[in-house]
C-alpha cells in the first residue's frame, strides 16, 4: 500500500466516524439537558430518536409532505411527546427519588417502543437522502451529501444551543435551575416549568438526530436502545451535564469506533465505545472535560 | 314393532353412522406451529403464519384430511429461546399436537430440539442452519425445509469459479444465520480453491459498513460475499456505491426479500445470489417441475394478503404440506409421521424434496436458482 | 429473620408444594421453572436495589456468565456441572468486583451506567467470540443435572429442585436483611452521609451486596443452561436486564418478598395475556403478542407513579386499610 | 496538649477558585462545649465536613486525639470516635426509631455480611446486645414512647433527637452538631440546651455550629468566630460578644 492510499483510507474512516459521532453527540446533548434540569438520566432518549426518524419517514413517503416542512413538523410532534412525557410521568411525582425517576424513564422507553411497534410494525424504513446520494470525493475518500447535512445540522444546533442558554430568558433560567435549583426558585424561577422545557428541547434534539440519520441507517422501532446507549457513553465521556463536552466526546467516540473497525476488528466494533465509556467512568468519572470535584457531588 | 324392521333400521343406522362418523365426529388433526411472529425476527414469522393459516383454511374448506379437520396451534416465539421452549412444551403437553412446524430461527430451533427429541414429536424447522438436522443420528425427530447453507455456498463458488475469480472477501451479519454462513464459506473454500482474503462482520444494528469495506478493498478481493439475513445487509451495496468500490457482490439466500432490495435502492442492481425460485416465479423456465406450485402459491398468497410473497412463507408452505401428506398417509401418530417423513418426496417452493433416513433436509444445490436484481426486481440470472 | 418472614417462608413453601397438584400440566410447571430463574435473580437484585439503593442494568450479563461457564465447562471440557457452577460463581464475583469497585466508590448511580455498558459488552462478546462461545449459534447438548446419580430430567423434578434453591436463596437474603449488615445497607439507602458518619463503610457494603446479587444471577444462569440444555446469546441481552429491574420494581423494591412476587407475576404474565387474548378474541377483539411490550411498559409506569412501593406493599397497605375500616366499624357498632 | 481533643492546623479548603477555609487554626478542649459561629457562608459547615471526613482538605491538618485524621474517610473517622449530626436532618426515614439508633451501634459491633446470611443463630447474642444498648440511648434523649415508629413520621424536633441519639450510640469522644436548633421551636431549643449539657456531663466533647446566639451564649464554654474561612476571634462567650472584629463581621462594615 502506498502512502496516499493509506491516507485516503484514514480519511474515509474519519468521515464515517464523524457521521456516527454526530448522532451520538446529538443524543448526548439530549441526555444532558434533562440531566441538568432533573438530575436524572432519561432512558427514553433513544426512543425520541426513533420516533423522529419514523415520523419523518411517514410524512415524506406516505403523506408526501415536503422535506423541510416534514422536518419541522416531525420535530414538533416529538417535542410534544416529550412534553407529554414530562407532564404525565415526571411532573406528578411528589417525592422524586432518583432511583424512582430512572425507573419511570425506563418504563416510558418501553412504552414508547411498544407504541412505535404498534404504529409502524417491525419493518425497517428507508428514506431518500436529503439531496441525492452521489458521493463527493476528497483526497481519495468519499463522503455522502447526507453526511454533510448531518455535520451542518449539528453545528447549527450547537450554535442555537449556545445562543439559547446564554442569551434568552428561558435558557438562562434553565441554566440557573441546573446550577442551584433552590436558589433559582428563590429568585422566582419556576423550576417545574424549566423541567418541562428541558424535556421539550431534548426530545426535539433527539428527533432531529433521528430525522437526519434515517436516510443512512434505515429506521426501525428497536433502534432506540443502542443509539441511546452510545449517546449515553458520549455524555459520560464528555462529562455529564456538559453539553459542549458531549459534542466533542460524541465525535471522538464515533471516530474511535470507525478507526477500531477499520484497523483492529469489526467484530467488536460496538464494544469499543462501551469500553471507553467504562474506562472513563472508572478513571475519570467527571468525563474528559469535567472537573473531578464536581462528579463527587453529583447525585447520579 | 316388527322385529325384522327394527333389525334392518338398526343395522342401516349403524352403517350410515359409521360411514359418516369420520366426517362428523372424527377428531381434529392437531399440528403445532412455532413462528417468530413478533419481535426482532417478525419478518420471518409473519409470512409463515399467514401461509400456514391459508393452507389450513383451504384444506378444511375441502373437507379436511381423510375427514379429519386440520387444526393449527400457532405459537409466537418472538424469536426468544425461553418463549420457544415454553411454547413447544405447551404444544406437546397441553395441546397434544402430533407434529410441529417451525421455529423460524436457527437459535430457537436449536433450543427446542432437546424437547422434541425427548417427547418424540416430529419437528420440521423453517430455519436455515444445517446443524439443526445434523448429525442425523442425534436428530431423529428433526427435519427442515429451507435450503442448505452449504449448497448456497457451493452455488456461489461455482459461479465464481466460472468467472475465474479466486480471491474473495466475505462480510457477514452477527446472527445465527450469518455466523453459520461464515463458517460454511470458510469450510468449503478449500474444496473450490477459493482464497478468502478478508473476513469482516457487522451487527444487526450497525449503520455503516464503510470501515469494513475499505479493509476489504485493501485486501485485494476480486468479489465480495455478503452473508446475512438482517435488514442491515442492504447497507453494504449502498456503502459500496458510496465508496465507488466496484467488484461483483454476491449475497446469500437471506437476501430473498423484496424489502431489502427496496432498501438498497439502485445500488442493489447487479447483485447475484442463490435463492429459492419463489422469488422469480415469472422468469423460471416453464419446464421446471416447481413452476406450477410456485405460481399457485404466489398468486394465492399475494391475492389474499396484499403483500409480496417471501421465501420464508414458502418454507412454512413446504413444511406444512409435508405434514399434511404424512397425515393423509399414516394418520396422526407422531412416530408414524416421522417414519413417513423420512421417505417423503415433495415438489415444494424451496425445491424438489427427497427425504431419507440420512438426509433430513431432502434438498441439493439444484434447489437454488442463481438470481440477480434488475431494476429492483428478482430475475433468474442467465449466464 | 423476623417471625413474619418465617411464616412467609412456610406459607410460600406450602404454596409451592401444592401448586403442581393444582395445575397438573407439565407445560405450566415448565413456566414456573422459568419463573424460578427470574425469581432467583430478582432476589439478588432486590438486595441491591431495595437495600443498597443502587440499580443494575446489566444483571443479565451475570446470568450469561453463569450459563456460559456451565455450558462451556460441561460440554467442551467435560467438567462436573457442580464444579462448573462454582467456577461460574467465581467468575461472576470477579466481574462484579471489577465493575463494582470503581463505580460504587462514587456517589450516586454510576453503577447503573457501568452495568449497562458492561452488560452490552458481555452480550457483544458472546455474539462475536464465535470460536469460544459458539456465537449466535450457541452451545447445545448441555447435560442435565444429577444429584448423587439421581437425574433431574423431568419438569416436575426440576420444579422441585429449582424452587428449593430459590427458597434457600430467599432464606439467605432475609437473614442478611435482618442482621447488622442488613441494617447498615438500609441505612445507606436512607442516607449515605449519615451511614458514613455512623462508621459504616458505605462503598464496601455496596460492593459486597452487588457481588452477592451477581452470585444469585450467576447461579440462576447455570441452572437455566442445565434446564434448557441449549444456550445462545439471546436471553442475556440488555432487554432481559431491564426486565429483571422491572420485575423487582413492580413487585416492590423495598422488600425481598416484593421481588419474589414481582418476578413470578411478570413471568407468568405472558401466559395470562395469551389466555385473556383467547377470551377477547371471542368478542372480535384481536390481541397480538406485540401489545405485550405496551402492557409491560404501562404496568411498570403505573406502579412507579401510583404505587412506588410496588404491588407487595400496595396489597399490604390495602389490607391494613381494610382492617382499619373493619375495626373502626365494629368499634363504632359497640 | 493533653487537654486538647481536636487541633486544626493551617487548614485550607478550596472549591475551584473559591476559598472556603483559609489557613484556619483552632483547638477544641476536651470535655468542653465549643461553638463555631459566623455569618452565612463563612465556612463553618465546611470545617465540619473536613473534620468528619466528608471532604478532604486542600492543605493543612487535623489532629484528633493525637492522631492525624486529615484526608481519612468518614467511616474511618467515625470509628476513631467523631460523630456528627447534619444541618438538614439525616435520619433513615424508612427504619424505626430504635433501628435508627441501632445503626449508631454499628461501630461497636462486629457481625459480618456472610456469616449473617448463612449462620444467623450464632449472632443472636450480639444482636440483642445491640438492641439493649440502643434502648439506653433512646432513653437518654427521651424517645422511648416512639421507639417502634418509623423515623420519617416524627416531628422535626424528635428527628433531631433521633439523630443525636444515633450519634451518641457510637460512643464518640467528639460530637459535632451542625445547627442542631434550626427549625426547632423555643421550647424544643431549651430542651436541646439541656440535652447538650447532659451530653457534656457524660464526658463527651461537643462542638457545634449554631445561629441561635441565645443558645450558643447559654451553653458554650468556648466560642470560635469564623469569617471568610478564617478565625477572627475565640474565647469565652462574653469576651467574644464584646470583640470589635466580631461585631463588624456580623453587622458588615
Amino acid at each position: 500500500m502506498n502512502h496516499s492510499n493509506q491516507f485516503s483510507d484514514l480519511l474515509q474512516f474519519v468521515f464515517m466516524g464523524i457521521q456516527r459521532g454526530s448522532i451520538y453527540a446529538l443524543v448526548a446533548m439530549g441526555f444532558n439537558i434533562i440531566y441538568n434540569a432533573t438530575g436524572v438520566i432519561n432512558f427514553a432518549q433513544g426512543e425520541f430518536v426513533v420516533l423522529g426518524g419514523l415520523i419523518m419517514v411517514s410524512m415524506t413517503t406516505m403523506l408526501h409532505v415536503p422535506i423541510v416542512v416534514a422536518f419541522f413538523l416531525s420535530t414538533l410532534v416529538v417535542m410534544i411527546a416529550g412534553v407529554i412525557m414530562e407532564r404525565f410521568t415526571i411532573n406528578p411525582v411528589k417525592e422524586p427519588g432518583i432511583l424512582r425517576l430512572i425507573i419511570i424513564t425506563i418504563a416510558v422507553s418501553i412504552l414508547l417502543k411498544g407504541i412505535a411497534m404498534c404504529i409502524w410494525g417491525k419493518d425497517s424504513y428507508h428514506m431518500d437522502h436529503f439531496s441525492g446520494d452521489t458521493p463527493f470525493e476528497i483526497f481519495g475518500a468519499t463522503i455522502l451529501p447526507q453526511t454533510l447535512w448531518i455535520i451542518g445540522i449539528l453545528v447549527i444546533i450547537v450554535f442555537f444551543f449556545i445562543l439559547f442558554f446564554n442569551h434568552t430568558m428561558i435558557g438562562k433560567s434553565m441554566r440557573a435551575c441546573a446550577i442551584n435549583r433552590d436558589a433559582a426558585r428563590l429568585v422566582g424561577i419556576n423550576d417545574r416549568l424549566a423541567v418541562m422545557y428541558s424535556f421539550a428541547i431534548s426530545a426535539g434534539i433527539g428527533a432531529i438526530a433521528g430525522i437526519i440519520i434515517t436516510p443512512i441507517i434505515q429506521m426501525d422501532y428497536g433502534r432506540g436502545a443502542l443509539l441511546g446507549l452510545k449517546g449515553f457513553g458520549a455524555a459520560v465521556v464528555g462529562g455529564l451535564g456538559n453539553s459542549i463536552g458531549a459534542v466533542v466526546a460524541g465525535i471522538i467516540l464515533g471516530v474511535i469506533e470507525a478507526l477500531g473497525a477499520g484497523y483492529i476488528s469489526s467484530h467488536y466494533m460496538d464494544a469499543i465505545a462501551l469500553l471507553i465509556l467504562l474506562i472513563v467512568l472508572f478513571l475519570r468519572p467527571s468525563g474528559i472535560m469535567g472537573s473531578s470535584e464536581a462528579s463527587r457531588l453529583k447525585d447520579f | 314393532m316388527n322385529r325384522k324392521l327394527f333389525c334392518f333400521t338398526a343395522v342401516s343406522f349403524f352403517m350410515v353412522m359409521s360411514a359418516l362418523t369420520p366426517h362428523l365426529f372424527a377428531e381434529d388433526y392437531k399440528v403445532g406451529c412455532l413462528f417468530s411472529i413478533t419481535g426482532s425476527a417478525s419478518w420471518l414469522g409473519e409470512p409463515e403464519r399467514n401461509t400456514a393459516e391459508m393452507i389450513a383454511e383451504e384444506i378444511n374448506k375441502a373437507g379436511g384430511i381423510n375427514g379429519h379437520k386440520l387444526k393449527l396451534y400457532i405459537e409466537d416465539t418472538q424469536g426468544d429461546n425461553t418463549r420457544a421452549v415454553n411454547a413447544t412444551k405447551k404444544l406437546i403437553k397441553k395441546d397434544k399436537v402430533c407434529a410441529i412446524i417451525g421455529p423460524s430461527r436457527s437459535g430457537t430451533s436449536m433450543a427446542v430440539i432437546p424437547i422434541v427429541q425427548a417427547e418424540q414429536i416430529p419437528l420440521i424447522s423453517c430455519a436455515g442452519a444445517e446443524v439443526i438436522v445434523e448429525p442425523v443420528q442425534e436428530r431423529k425427530w428433526v427435519f427442515k425445509t429451507p435450503q442448505k447453507d452449504s449448497d448456497c455456498v457451493k452455488r456461489i463458488y461455482d459461479h465464481l469459479t466460472a468467472k475465474g475469480i479466486k480471491d474473495i472477501g466475505i462480510i457477514s451479519g452477527t446472527t445465527g444465520f450469518g455466523t453459520a454462513g461464515r463458517d460454511q464459506l470458510k469450510a468449503i473454500a478449500k474444496e473450490y480453491g477459493m482464497n478468502i482474503v478478508a473476513d469482516e462482520t457487522y451487527s444487526p444494528a450497525d449503520t455503516d459498513m464503510t470501515a469494513q469495506l475499505v479493509k476489504i478493498r485493501n485486501s485485494g478481493a476480486k468479489a465480495l460475499v455478503n452473508w446475512s439475513i438482517v435488514p442491515a445487509q442492504s447497507i453494504v451495496p449502498k456503502n459500496m456505491k458510496q465508496l465507488k468500490f466496484d467488484i461483483p457482490l454476491y449475497q446469500s439466500h437471506g437476501f430473498g426479500n423484496v424489502k431489502y432490495v427496496e432498501a438498497a435502492g439502485p445500488a442493489a442492481d447487479g447483485i447475484i445470489f442463490p435463492g429459492g425460485r419463489l422469488l422469480c416465479v415469472d422468469s423460471v423456465s416453464d419446464d421446471n417441475p416447481q413452476k406450477a406450485v410456485l405460481k399457485q402459491y404466489r398468486d394465492a398468497y399475494e391475492a389474499r394478503f396484499k403483500d409480496k410473497v417471501s421465501t420464508f412463507g414458502g418454507h412454512a408452505y413446504d413444511s406444512l404440506w409435508l405434514v399434511i401428506n404424512a397425515l393423509k398417509a399414516v394418520g396422526d401418530d407422531p412416530a408414524k409421521i416421522r417414519d413417513y417423513l423420512e421417505t417423503s418426496t415433495l415438489v415444494g417452493t424451496g425445491g424438489v424434496f427427497k427425504f431419507s433416513p440420512t438426509d433430513h433436509n431432502g434438498l441439493d444445490k439444484n434447489a437454488f436458482e442463481m438470481i440477480t436484481i434488475k431494476n429492483g426486481e428478482f430475475v433468474v440470472l442467465k449466464d | 429473620m423476623g417471625t413474619k418472614d418465617y411464616l412467609g417462608i412456610i406459607w410460600f413453601s406450602i404454596i409451592l408444594v401444592v401448586t403442581p397438584f393444582i395445575i397438573g400440566n407439565d407445560y405450566y410447571i415448565g413456566i414456573l421453572v422459568f419463573a424460578a430463574f427470574n425469581c432467583l435473580s430478582c432476589i439478588g437484585l432486590s438486595l441491591l436495589m431495595g437495600y443498597a439503593g443502587q440499580i443494575s442494568l446489566g444483571h443479565a450479563a451475570f446470568l450469561g456468565i453463569g450459563a456460559y461457564s456451565s455450558a462451556l465447562l460441561t460440554v467442551k471440557m467435560g467438567w462436573s456441572p457442580w464444579l462448573a457452577i462454582v467456577l461460574g460463581i467465581i467468575l461472576a464475583v470477579i466481574m462484579a468486583l471489577v465493575i463494582g469497585i470503581p463505580s460504587l466508590r462514587l456517589k450516586g448511580h454510576y453503577l447503573a451506567m457501568a452495568t449497562l455498558g458492561f452488560g452490552s459488552i458481555i452480550h457483544i462478546v458472546t455474539v462475536a467470540a464465535v470460536d469460544f462461545t459458539g456465537g449466535p449459534a450457541g452451545i447445545s447438548q448441555i447435560p442435565t443435572l444429577n444429584i448423587f446419580g439421581f437425574p433431574i430430567n423431568s419438569d416436575v423434578k426440576y420444579y422441585a429442585f429449582i424452587w428449593i434453591i430459590v427458597v434457600i436463596g430467599l432464606f439467605f437474603a432475609l437473614n442478611i436483611i435482618h442482621s447488622r449488615s442488613g441494617r447498615a445497607l438500609r441505612a445507606i439507602h436512607g442516607s449515605e452521609d449519615a451511614a458514613g458518619s455512623s462508621g459504616i463503610h458505605t462503598s464496601r457494603y455496596k460492593i459486597r451486596i452487588f457481588v452477592i446479587s451477581a452470585i444469585y444471577s450467576s447461579i440462576a444462569g447455570s441452572f437455566y443452561a442445565h434446564y434448557v440444555n441449549y444456550i445462545d446469546p439471546g436471553p442475556f441481552g440488555i432487554m432481559h436486564s431491564v426486565l429483571l429491574v422491572t420485575m423487582v420494581a413492580v413487585g416492590g423494591m423495598h422488600k425481598v418478598w416484593g421481588a419474589v412476587i414481582g418476578s413470578i407475576l411478570l413471568s407468568v404474565l405472558p401466559e395470562i395475556l395469551s389466555t385473556i387474548s383467547e377470551v377477547v378474541e371471542g368478542y372480535g377483539i384481536e390481541y397480538k403478542p406485540d401489545y405485550d411490550t405496551l402492557i409491560y411498559g404501562s404496568i411498570l409506569l403505573a406502579i412507579m407513579l401510583f404505587l412506588p412501593g410496588g404491588i407487595f406493599q400496595g396489597v399490604g397497605d390495602g389490607f391494613k386499610r381494610l382492617k382499619k375500616l373493619f375495626t373502626r366499624k365494629t368499634s363504632s357498632a359497640v | 496538649m493533653n487537654n486538647t481533643i481536636l487541633e486544626i492546623i493551617r487548614l485550607k479548603k478550596t472549591f475551584g477558585g473559591v476559598i472556603a477555609v483559609n489557613d484556619l487554626d483552632l483547638t477544641v478542649a476536651k470535655e468542653s462545649i465549643t461553638a463555631v459561629i459566623g455569618p452565612n457562608g463563612a465556612g463553618k459547615t465546611t470545617i465540619f465536613n473536613l473534620t468528619a471526613g466528608f471532604l478532604a482538605p486542600t492543605s493543612g491538618s487535623l489532629i484528633f486525639d493525637n492522631q492525624d485524621i486529615s484526608g481519612k474517610k468518614s467511616y474511618e473517622i467515625a470509628r476513631l470516635g467523631i460523630s456528627r449530626t447534619f444541618q438538614h436532618v439525616q435520619i433513615f426515614p424508612e427504619m424505626t426509631v430504635l433501628e435508627n439508633i441501632m445503626i449508631g451501634r454499628h461501630v461497636r459491633s462486629r457481625a459480618g455480611l456472610f456469616v449473617s446470611s448463612l449462620l444467623p443463630y450464632f449472632l443472636r447474642k450480639e444482636e440483642s446486645k445491640i438492641q439493649e444498648d440502643a434502648e439506653k440511648y433512646l432513653e437518654f434523649v427521651g424517645l422511648q414512647p416512639v421507639s417502634g415508629k418509623h423515623a420519617g413520621e416524627l416531628s422535626l424536633g424528635n428527628q433531631r433527637m433521633v439523630e443525636i441519639a444515633r450519634a451518641l450510640a457510637s460512643e464518640p469522644k467528639l460530637l459535632l452538631l451542625d445547627e442542631p436548633a434550626s427549625g426547632l421551636n423555643a421550647r424544643e431549643t431549651l430542651l436541646l440546651g439541656d440535652l447538650i449539657n447532659k451530653i457534656k456531663d457524660t464526658r463527651i466533647t461537643v462542638m457545634l455550629v449554631e445561629h441561635d446566639m441565645e443558645l450558643v451564649m447559654d451553653i458554650s464554654d468556648h466560642v470560635a468566630v469564623i469569617n471568610f474561612g478564617q478565625l477572627i476571634a475565640t474565647g469565652t462567650p462574653s469576651s467574644v460578644q464584646e470583640n470589635q472584629d466580631v461585631i463588624s463581621a456580623y453587622l458588615g462594615e
